[in-house]
């Protein structure tokens, strides 16, 4: 059993667990761009693949606080770009509001973050993942939301 | 005969920290706004005056419980039941409406050949005091429904509300050994006060004969107009010290873990009656309403022999659009049989 | 018996009379006197049980959602605060234009009848906050008006025949801070805001009253209904609360109409109209005032876009 | 519980250098409903696919998870694999343990960790995963070209030629569009009637193209190989069977109208046909301005028509036609430089513009093809161009450049030096762009041998003193003030979308921009197609743009209209929004989001407890819809869902990667 999902074994030293959605066209391709490009990068963000940006739902990113999550990422193509014609749009307008939600219920809003990131702009999704696992080494884990089982 | 001993209502916390070395003791109290039991701690609000808005069902009946954890690691699968008893525990200033709806609640889950030992092991661990009322609250009608509101003689002790002092009379080993305790600590003197009737209730209704009126009364169109207004929310059950329905339900942790839980449901509910198949016996809000009320006031009473309303008036208090038992006793009452 | 019982009554022993509607939502006195519970009526001389005072507070939209399917024909008063229900539910095309036949009612604010101290002696009580801070005292649609009221689809003074009494006690005279708890909250740390939705959430358990009285709640089958749609745990612990919680508020986003029924019906007292308010003051901020349902072919803020809008996630 | 197989890449070295293969593939075999766990070399290699490929039929597998490259790469490549295995190629998820994990996490214990991870996920969503089926829909095998313009009748001659039948619609009486009204074409100078008619007449008797003239799209419903598009035929009291075109009643008519199609320089009858080699070459009547049918009197053309050919009781008639394909040819119009009261535009009569001045020079334009001033008649001998008239020009609203107007002015310079040698022509201009083959050619040459003068500068004011224009402009150059007294004044106008190019977008369902030009689907990569399947773009409706472009976009269009007609029936996306009509409720949230218009809302019937009753539910065309899913997140019931990302499907890969 490897020593992560056995909770019988002792959790090592902690590291932040940071999930990200990335939308398959741009961001998705830009990680994938980092990776030709070998740039290398902290482990902590690991990426959901959806459709468009549009298709991240908020009550996902409740429910990755729910489940322990450190902090979430939404990622997808500038506004104007999208393979969809309009879906970032409503990507911006939604997480505009949830950004500002999850802060109201104290929620720290660097656990959070939506950006743009093309599917061009590997030094990009590089950048902002090693800052967001830095930050959130800084803030420690996340208790908040998080599901008593 | 023994002699009501008695301790003044300035000693109240003092009684309370004794009484909390041995088990938990739930006080009514003020939490955040609302006031329900509570188990005691120094700085707690407790609020003696009127009865809780919030029944103190959910010490022996919790809104969600754990039934056991369940793992599998690849092909073997484990599970481990959960142990649902918890250290003694005290219910301190029970009205007799909450002591008639704990006994409501015995019936369903200790008798009739099936002992649910979630409830039954809080139950045997847990004291229960009962407490006089001496003013009726505004939604209470407890007197109607056949409960006295100065004394209930289920309870462990029973305690009177003296004007400056609370006495206090064991009545089974339970509520012995508590006076054993109290009289230790000096804090009890005898008295030969006692607590007065209860003044007068606004709320009353002649519920004699209600069994009976409605057993013919399932296809009266009083259900009808009745149940337009309800908004089928869960208010009046949750809330109610004798609604005893729960739901089974799992919170899985990852793939691999979880816990199975039971929780609080209400025949309110549209799930509630969902069968598999997508059929609902109970589809509109007419069959809810009338589920309601005819196991509060019939089936309830055909299968245990008492009235499963105790006249708490927490529906009432609580119900957004004020459908009130009391409304329906009288309004049934009133009705010409079958329409 | 006031003018406005009597004018009720009056017009719905005609509607009822005269076949033109079917039912009849209004409100009608209830077993105390600071109780005015709604009543759907279906005949002519059960309009004798209408009523109305200081305590109709209830919002009738959320009950046109049992006739949703049907053909016959509705009529239901409503004040100002509800008539922007009937907008919302007309925008979510759950009721039919021509199914619901809306009487407009002057409104002289309504009492907290949680403030009464003796059930049995009437009394003066002070007004909800939702009527302190109310900014749409007319009803913003209407088929029929009746004792003066008069339609404005715009935030106005109250009209009508209790005009004067609504403006004495003070309806609307707190429209200037309805953020302002918002504002008290977002004022707090962080810790103390996750403290303060952590007792708040702690005592939910899960009654649904607040979601099926909203008007803006009207979907057939709601996620929360039942566990099998993997979205939600049934359980009433604090963090599922506040899933159920953020996520209602994020469904109403720009959709709900601010009638303040929900925080009104919590059986816990719960602020949930902190967290509407709240998301009404970022949309607002964000994307231009907009009040949800006072505008028939009025745009859903969340369901629409702007290529000039506000960007922070470059 | 699916069985499942993992499959873990080594990729060479590419994965293996940085992650404990054999360790991850060890670990899934803890997966709940993995019954296969192993690693190989090269997954996508011809050995890895038949290595699945028999694990499939061994193990009985329901779906597979690869951990190798990044699924925008082989993701195809293993649904092909899963295909030839006979299971169904959606049942299939690939894990990016390369590009995400191996080659951008050194630590080789974190990146296995990670992997571990990453495949919990797929294997999370693989177990939820449902066999997908990519619908088919019918092609009708007809194209309709909206607009006849030269891009319109371009594109109608390639689809025709393509072997499919085309319906060509414009809404004026001839076909032609803006070309029509040119004189002669740069850079080769050819007179455009002589290079457009034959092309009109080509069009006109081509067997696979049904001309329809004097129409006007109404109402376009369905989508992509089914558009049903209500179209109005105006009513033309003239029955064109029996016409021959004898030009009896024009010559009759009494009643004289400004010509549109003259610039308004030249005047017509009320039954007309706007100029002579017009296709089809009938007149119509112009219900606006005929005495008959305004108040009843005259009806001259009735009686001297020979073959009795004139009907006033003609109506206007609604057809509806079914097309596969449409494209999109309906042009511009010529930017109203009234709103240049600076340069005197719309006030002084020999303030003209270049359409004018086509006329002007055009043989059968008004005045036979001689410059004469339209205030005197006189023969101008100065005169002054000023470019960039409603172009390059925010204060008016028009930031962007026309495109052609340089290139005309060049071409006006060098007619007028040709027509009337001791003319000298002035132009103000602020940039010359002459983008085009054999274009800079012809500047230099309008400058060199035609004696045009380019003034570098903006034209601040024009006024009228005696019959001389002042022009008052800048010499940026010599950095002076310039004035010139011209005779006439050519004001280079530019290009303007239809005025009624929005309401036509609506209907169509295509999106346009701020200006009014219509929206194609990628500016770079799609530059002749629209988001709307099926819907294509051609010529200056999609921007400004000059003959030679908008003819190749003509052709290009209607090798997309011609590619989609040529497909027996179309494939649709398999992984689309799919609408639970048992939770769905109806209120339309989603419809206004989705990008594609393919969510309408249809009523169904059901038995409920015993009565009948109707209800309104979402739904969505399989044939529109990309799949983006924009709409599940609008839809707060979660009826809608997206096939392949469902929102279970999601969420257990949120809860996989959360393990904890």
């Amino acid at each position: 059993m490897s020593a992560v999902d056995n909770p019988k074994q002792p959790a090592k030293e902690w590291e932040p667990n940071i999930v990200g959605f990335a939308c398959n066209w741009c961001t998705y391709a830009g990680a994938d761009l980092a990776g030709l490009s070998r740039m290398q990068y902290p482990p902590n963000v690991k990426l959901v693949r959806v459709p468009c940006s549009g298709r991240t739902n908020p009550q996902f990113v409740l429910r990755a606080f729910q489940k322990g999550a450190d902090a979430v990422l939404v990622a997808g193509c500038h506004p104007g770009d999208c393979h969809y014609a309009t879906g970032n749009y409503f990507t911006r307008r939604r997480y505009l509001l949830m950004q500002r939600m999850l802060e109201f219920m104290g929620i720290d809003p660097r656990r959070f973050q939506a950006r743009w990131i093309s599917g061009s702009e590997a030094p990009k999704f590089r950048d902002v993942v090693t800052q967001m696992t830095e930050e959130i080494k800084a803030l420690g884990p996340n208790r908040k939301l998080r599901e008593e089982i | 005969m023994q002699r009501l001993k008695a301790f003044p209502k300035a000693k109240l916390t003092a009684v309370l920290e004794t009484m909390s070395q041995k088990a938990t003791v739930w006080v009514p109290s003020m939490i955040a706004g609302v006031s329900r039991f509570a188990p005691y701690r120094p700085e707690i609000d407790i609020q003696m005056g009127t009865n809780t808005a919030i029944s103190p069902k959910e010490a022996l009946f919790p809104s969600t419980e754990k039934i056991y954890t369940f793992s599998a690691y690849g092909i073997d699968g484990e599970f481990e039941p959960v142990d649902p008893s918890v250290g003694l525990q005290i219910l301190f200033g029970l009205r007799s409406c909450d002591m008639q709806g704990i006994l409501c609640l015995d019936d369903v889950f200790l008798t009739r050949g099936y002992v649910d030992d979630f409830y039954g092991s809080k139950r045997e661990a847990t004291t229960l005091i009962t407490l006089g009322c001496v003013t009726p609250g505004a939604d209470c009608f407890c007197a109607s429904m056949g409960v006295n509101p100065v004394e209930h003689d289920g309870s462990d002790a029973q305690m009177y509300d003296l004007g400056d002092a609370y006495g206090i009379i064991a009545r089974t080993d339970k509520g012995e050994t508590l006076v054993k305790d109290l009289m230790a600590t000096g804090l009890l003197s005898d008295t030969d006060k006692s607590q007065g009737p209860t003044s007068d209730f606004v709320l009353k209704v002649d519920s004699e004969g209600i069994t009976e009126k409605l057993q013919q009364m399932f296809d009266h169109p009083l259900w009808d107009e009745l149940s337009r207004k309800c908004l089928n929310c869960g208010t009046c059950a949750y809330l109610c010290p004798t609604c005893h329905c729960f739901d089974i339900s799992e919170k899985k942790r990852n793939q691999h873990c979880g816990v199975k839980i039971k929780c609080w449901d209400t025949c309110m509910f549209s799930e509630y009656a969902l069968m598999a198949g997508g059929h609902n016996p109970r589809p509109s809000k007419k069959e809810r309403v009338r589920q309601r009320f005819m196991h509060k006031l019939r089936y309830f009473p055909e299968r245990y022999g008492k009235l499963q309303c105790t006249g708490c008036g927490r529906c009432i208090a609580k119900c957004p659009v004020n459908l009130e038992i009391t409304d329906v006793i009288k309004l049934a009452g009133e009705a010409k049989k079958d329409g | 018996m006031n003018q406005i019982t009597k004018e009720m009554r009056d017009l719905a022993r005609e509607l009822l009379a005269s076949g033109e509607v079917k039912g009849l939502i209004g409100w009608t006195k209830g077993s105390r006197w600071y109780l005015t519970p709604p009543v759907v009526i279906t005949q002519p001389e059960e309009a004798e049980q209408l009523y109305f005072d200081q305590f109709a507070v209830n919002n009738l939209t959320g009950l046109l959602l049992d006739y949703r399917y049907g053909d016959d024909k509705i009529a239901l008063f409503v004040k100002g605060c509800d008539s922007r229900g009937i907008v919302r539910l007309l925008q979510d095309h759950q009721i039919k234009r021509d199914n619901v036949l809306v009487i407009g009612v002057p409104c002289m604010g309504m009492s907290d009848k949680k403030a009464v101290t003796d059930p049995r002696q009437p009394a003066e009580l002070p007004l909800l906050d939702k009527c302190l801070e109310c900014r749409y005292p007319n009803p913003v649609i209407a088929d029929r008006l009746i004792s003066g009221a008069l339609v404005s689809g715009e935030p106005s003074e109250p009209k009508g025949l209790t005009a004067s009494e609504a403006a004495k006690r003070g309806v609307g005279s707190k429209q200037a801070d309805r953020f302002a708890q918002v504002k008290a909250i977002e004022a707090m740390s962080a810790d103390e805001k996750y403290a303060f939705w952590q007792a708040q959430h702690e005592k939910c358990f899960r009654c649904y009253a607040c979601r099926n009285i909203c008007p803006a709640c009207n979907c057939r089958e709601c996620i929360f209904e039942s566990d099998k749609k993997g979205w939600v745990n049934k359980s009433a612990t604090p963090t599922d609360n506040a899933f159920f919680a953020v996520t209602r508020a994020m469904h109403v986003a720009g959709r709900c109409v601010e009638c303040g029924e929900c925080e009104r019906v919590c059986p816990m007292d719960i602020p949930i109209m902190a967290l509407n308010r709240k998301v009404i003051q970022d949309i607002n901020e964000l994307f231009g005032e907009s009040d949800a349902g006072t505008d028939l072919d009025g745009k859903m803020p969340l369901g629409l876009f702007k290529n000039d809008d506000p960007e922070e996630f470059m | 519980m699916k069985r499942i197989g993992v499959f873990v890449c080594h990729c060479g070295s590419n994965i293996a250098n940085t992650v404990h293969c054999e360790k991850v593939a060890q670990v899934a075999k803890d997966f709940p409903g993995v019954v296969l766990s192993t690693d190989y070399k090269y997954m996508c290699s011809e050995p890895g696919q038949v290595m699945i490929q028999e694990a499939i039929r061994e193990h009985n597998l329901d779906g597979y998870v690869v951990a190798a490259c990044s699924p925008r790469m082989h993701e195809p490549t293993f649904r092909k694999c899963a295909a030839r295995a006979g299971m169904n190629p959606y049942m299939v998820e690939q894990v990016n343990i390369r590009e995400q994990c191996s080659w951008v996490h050194a630590d080789k214990e974190k990146g296995t960790e990670k992997s571990i991870d990453l495949l919990r996920m797929g294997v999370a969503k693989v177990v939820k995963n449902e066999p997908l089926y990519s619908t088919t829909i019918p092609v009708t095998k007809r194209s309709l070209v909206i607009g006849g313009g030269i891009a319109g009748i371009q594109a109608a001659l390639d689809i025709a030629n393509a072997g499919y039948p085309v319906t060509l619609l414009d809404r004026e009486h001839t076909i032609g569009g803006r070309m029509a009204q040119v004189d002669k074409t740069f850079p080769t100078l050819d007179c455009s009637a002589c290079i457009l008619t034959p092309k009109m007449v080509e069009a006109a008797q081509h067997p696979n193209i049904e001309l329809m003239t004097y129409a006007e799209v109404e109402a376009v419903d369905g989508f992509v190989g089914n558009f049903d598009v209500t179209i109005r035929k105006k009513a033309r009291y003239v029955d064109f069977d029996k016409c021959t075109g004898c030009g009896a009643c024009t010559e009759k008519c009494p009643k004289k109208v400004p010509s549109e199609f003259e610039m308004e320089l030249g005047v017509r009858k009320a039954i007309y046909t706007p100029f002579p080699q017009a296709v089809p070459n009938k007149p119509i009547i112009d219900a606006n301005h005929c005495r008959y049918l305004l108040d009843g009197k005259c009806g001259i053309c009735k009686k001297v028509c020979p073959t009795g050919a004139v009907d006033y009781e003609q109506k206007d008639e609604l057809i509806m036609e079914r097309f596969g394909a449409i494209v999109v040819a309906t042009g511009f119009e010529q930017f109203d430089i009234s709103a240049y009261e600076e340069y005197g535009a719309g006030k002084i009569p020999d303030v003209i513009t270049g359409l004018h001045l086509e006329r002007l020079m055009n043989a059968s334009g008004p005045t036979a093809g001689k410059i004469k001033r339209p205030s005197d008649g006189k023969v101008p001998e100065k005169i002054v161009f000023v470019k960039c008239v409603g172009s390059r020009d925010e204060a008016k609203g028009r930031p962007y450049c026309s495109k052609a107007c340089c290139m005309y002015v060049a071409k006006h310079a060098t007619l007028l030096k040709e027509k009337m040698p001791n003319s000298k022509s002035y132009i103000f201009y602020m940039d010359v762009r002459t983008p085009g083959k054999n274009y800079e050619e012809f500047y230099a040459r309008t400058q060199n041998e035609y004696d045009a003068q380019y003034i570098r500068g903006r034209v601040s004011k024009i006024f009228q003193v005696g019959d001389k224009l002042i022009v008052r402009g800048e010499d940026s150059l010599l950095g002076r003030p310039v004035e010139i007294e011209a005779d006439l004044v050519v004001l280079a106008a530019g290009m303007d979308p239809r005025s009624d190019a929005k309401d036509l977008a609506r209907t169509l369902g295509i999106s346009y921009d701020q200006h009014g030009w219509f929206t194609e689907a990628h500016p770079k990569l799609q530059p002749v197609e629209t988001h709307t399947a099926g819907i294509y773009l051609a010529g200056a409706c999609q921007g400004p743009k000059d003959i030679p472009d908008s003819v190749a976009q003509a052709s290009a269009a209607a090798v997309k209209a011609a590619g989609l007609l040529s497909k027996p029936e179309l494939t649709s996306e398999a992984m689309t929004a799919l609408c639970d009509e048992a939770i769905c409720s109806g209120c339309g949230l989603c419809q206004s989001i989705c990008p594609y218009k393919s969510i309408e809302i249809k009523s169904v019937n059901e038995r409920y407890h015993g009565q009948m009753r109707q209800r309104r539910v979402s739904n969505v065309n399989q044939g529109l819809c990309q799949g983006c899913g924009a709409c599940t997140v609008a839809c707060p019931s979660g009826a809608m869902n997206l096939k392949g990302f469902t929102n279970d499907q999601i969420l257990a890969e949120v809860d996989a990667l959360c393990q904890r």
